[in-house]
């Protein structure tokens, strides 16, 4: 591995002689790092709404598909054995984070939009509920189905699919075309970067065909272009990763929507998230120039 | 050091040079000649291996260049200065810079190097322009340029393809004497030119030989010339 | 107008003779047309996201904003004269498109997750709740208010406005999302078909500069380079578009999402939204070329 | 038909041509010599508007150069016939397509001179290699499809920069022929070159006179040439 990295630092340190003989500026190089920031930029959007729109996912998946509930109706003879005997098979149930039997306060909460603030819960007929929350992996809800109504005939199971499954595939949806979008952003990434390269060559035709008429080795020309051009690859990547960053740190916070759709911005450590476009970029980079080099010098005698 | 072996050469369909025969020993220096077009550039190209005969044997150094992969021919060029009819130049270093690349190319850009460069851009009458960039100088000054940059190596073989076509007659002499110089030092030289007045010019310093091509054939002149 | 129309006729015919002088192939072209292709791919995708996300915008605000619910306590005295006070004040009431209110079925329905199914309303305080629809301008909620507490002091008037106001925040940031992004992507397609021309250009240098020396208008040069490039950014763009609404029609519908998330396929007439993309490159083309044309003619003697 | 009243032109620092005055009058015959770098090309270059003189006026057909706009620029170079040192083409043109370029360029494009360009390509040298690519051709036939390109309009100026540089003797002959037999038409021509073998030849078929540049100034050589 030090083997690479050293050999990685070589190539970027390079040969000051063999550098002199690519030409410093011109529309090529705002071309390349033009190009590779624009996509860089794209990408890091696109990454970030894939993010996002997986944290939102997630979040609903969480909350909604590793919650389920228990009822059991207030007219149920023996509302407190049954509720005991619930609690029982929870507490013996594999898959089970934890469980808690909602209060008087949260229920009043929840019914408040149908009975007003100011409703007597004593007066309803209030079932019992009992919230559940899976761990990651689930546990089997048949299974759970089963030993309850051996054990607390009275209690109804209600697993939620009906209220998460829609929320869930839009998410899920909104990620997918996040991803997709990444995917697209990267091929054209690459094809741009392959393209200026291409045309940063041709342009430098002339150079190149001096150099190998006065002798240069086939691997020396190319070296110097295919190092400017990765730099200048990475130098635009970072750009445009960097733009995209400041783009979405300027972005509203989600801050109060009541957590409907997480922040694009990535928080702490996530800011770093970006990190591979420019490596994948400088790879790119490198990939299609040393293609288009060594195809243009083997088209010379 | 060069050496045609039966070497025929077509571009597309039409056939420039038929069955050619001829060798050019160490130390010796010839003139090629014949009218435009007739393949004198051509000839000078297959010498550096910038064309592939279509059939027969060419020896540069003693190698088959038909052998020769593409690092072989990287390095047969770095010991063949070559002066090219279409002087080509990178054109963001200077006059100077240019002149030195073949030094940097083969690794030898030091001291020694840089001393040789001032005598040379003195000598073809460089010294002047020589941080001007190439875009920046006239067409016989171009030409002088290529010249100092085909022998900055001091290479064993030099092929000139018209040295002279855009210079005034004395700087032409200048050049000429340059070359003999170089030939009397042991290097090979080969001058394509149609300036007969050059080759009569040499005549009188040094044992000189004609190449003629004509008719597809290479032939050595006689005394006419 | 018929002579702007002339004009962009004749300019995209062309002048045969002046035509050839324009190297007809190579890396430039597949340069200027892929940025083209890519650039309003992208854009066509950001644009139908943006719509997308506008339909689910105005449904949500649609569907949550626009109704807003009038409850009456079943322990109110009197609620069926209160209800109908209610429905007084609402028929007089401007802006309230429809009103009505909810059954016992739907009730049931809607308290379902609370009590189960097989609830009797009748043993629950259930209030009467009357359903508001507003016209899309709105009635002013302060008024009803003021007017329900004289006619009707029982009812309890809820906009919903605790509901709906973060999902429509949601989807209205979605929705700039989109169009950010749309904006992003039109800037790039701009610089980048501006880089491609002027690279096209700088290849074309010497065609440039020999035409100009031999007595070449430069108006007879550019026009020649304009056109070619408009022509190549107009159908890099027309097989971008392409690509982008065969992608669209290959994702997979909305179905039965409980409409949550609107298609991103348009539907009907909705296929032509991207038109006016094609034509936007087309100008940035011309626009871009004609003005790197004329700096590099300026440049030549 | 040209005119050059104090005229100066310095690159950068360095002037080149300090207060030169001259007039090639309608009609007249010119050679123009000088060392390699001493301002033939660059003086050819303020006739045609490439260049504009730092100081002093010249005038072309009558008119002060430097008062034409970029189109008054294109109209005079329509009606100068020039062939550059470098001689640039189209790549993707075919060389006949390349010489008959000014014809399209000024609308003439037509029977007329497709009769004319066929006896151009004879004359020159140049039929054989008419569909090739320029660069496909060598150099003394791009020289001399230069030289076609300048003349196939007919202009009544001919400015020809080292036309025969890369040419051999009997080729130079016959464009020295077709020179003196557009003159003899009417057509003012100069020709900058440094072949003195050249000016010789054509001191025997036409009235002409000799300019030298030297120390910055246009001299009118005398008999001794
Ligand atoms: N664009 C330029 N910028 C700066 N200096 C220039 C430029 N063009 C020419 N020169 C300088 O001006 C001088 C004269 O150049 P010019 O091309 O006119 O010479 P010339 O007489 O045509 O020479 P030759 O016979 O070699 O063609 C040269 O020394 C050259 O270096
Ligand atoms: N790449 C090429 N493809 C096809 N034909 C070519 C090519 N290069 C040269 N030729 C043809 O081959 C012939 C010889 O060319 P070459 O350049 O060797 O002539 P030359 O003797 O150097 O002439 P000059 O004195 O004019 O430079 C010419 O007629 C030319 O048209
Ligand atoms: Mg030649
Ligand atoms: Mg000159």
């Amino acid at each position: 591995m030090k083997g690479i990295f050293e050999n990685i630092l070589i190539f970027l340190i390079g040969d000051a002689q063999a550098e002199r003989m690519v030409p410093p500026t011109g529309f090529t190089v705002r071309l390349t790092v033009f190009a590779a920031a624009a996509m860089a930029f794209l990408a890091t959007m696109a990454l970030a709404f894939s993010m996002a729109t997986g944290r939102l996912a997630d979040k609903w998946t969480s909350e909604l598909s590793r919650s389920s509930t228990i009822r059991i109706a207030s007219s149920t003879q023996q509302a407190i054995a049954q509720r005991d005997a619930v609690l029982g098979v929870l507490a013996t149930t594999p898959g089970v984070e934890s469980y808690r039997v909602i209060d008087t306060e949260e229920q009043r909460q929840l019914l408040a939009p149908w009975f007003g603030q100011e409703i007597d819960l004593e007066l309803l007929p209030v079932p019992t509920l009992i919230e559940i929350v899976e761990r990651p992996g689930g546990f089997d809800a048949e299974n759970l189905q089963f030993r309850l109504a051996a054990e607390a005939p009275a209690a109804v199971f209600d697993t939620h699919r009906r209220w998460r499954a829609p929320l869930v595939n839009a998410a899920n949806r909104l990620k997918i075309l996040g991803w997709v979008a990444l995917a697209l952003i990267i091929a054209s990434l690459a094809v741009m970067v392959t393209l200026a390269a291409q045309s940063a060559l041709a342009a430098n035709h002339q150079v190149i065909s001096v150099m190998r008429l006065i002798g240069a080795r086939d691997g020396y020309i190319a070296q110097a272009f295919v190092r400017r051009f990765t730099i200048r690859g990475l130098i635009g990547a970072v750009i445009g990763v960097c733009l995209g960053l400041l783009a979405l740190a300027l972005m509203p916070s989600a801050g109060g929507v009541a957590g409907f759709l997480t922040g694009l911005a990535p928080t702490g450590w996530g800011w770093l998230f970006p990190v591979w476009i420019p490596i994948v970029t400088g790879i790119i980079a490198f990939l299609a120039t040393r293609r288009a080099a060594n195809r243009l010098l083997r088209s010379l005698p | 050091m060069i050496e045609f072996q039966g070497v025929s050469y077509t571009y597309g369909g039409s056939s420039l040079l038929d069955e050619v025969s001829f060798a050019l020993p160490q130390g010796s220096f010839h003139f090629l000649t014949g009218p435009s077009g007739s393949g004198k550039t051509t000839l000078i190209k297959l010498c550096y291996a910038a064309l592939r005969a279509s059939a027969g044997q060419i020896r540069v150094f003693g190698k088959d260049a038909a052998t020769l992969d593409r690092d072989g021919v990287a390095f047969l060029r770095r010991n063949v200065g070559v002066v090219h009819q279409d002087c080509q130049f990178l054109d963001h270093l200077s006059v100077a810079e240019n002149i030195a690349l073949p030094t940097v190319v083969s690794g030898q850009a030091g001291a020694r190097s840089v001393g040789n460069l001032q005598d040379l851009l003195n000598w073809v009458g460089l010294a002047e322009v020589a941080n001007s960039f190439p875009p920046e100088i006239s067409g016989g000054e171009r030409q002088r340029a290529a010249l100092a940059r085909a022998l900055i190596n001091a290479p064993d073989i030099i092929l000139a393809d018209e040295p002279t076509g855009n210079i005034d007659w004395e700087m032409a002499q200048r050049l000429l004497k340059l070359l003999i110089e170089l030939n009397k030092m042991g290097k090979t030289v080969l001058i394509a030119t149609h300036d007969m007045a050059l080759i009569r010019a040499a005549k009188t310093q040094v044992q000189s030989r004609v190449l003629r091509i004509q008719a597809k054939q290479v032939w050595l002149a006689g005394a006419d010339l």
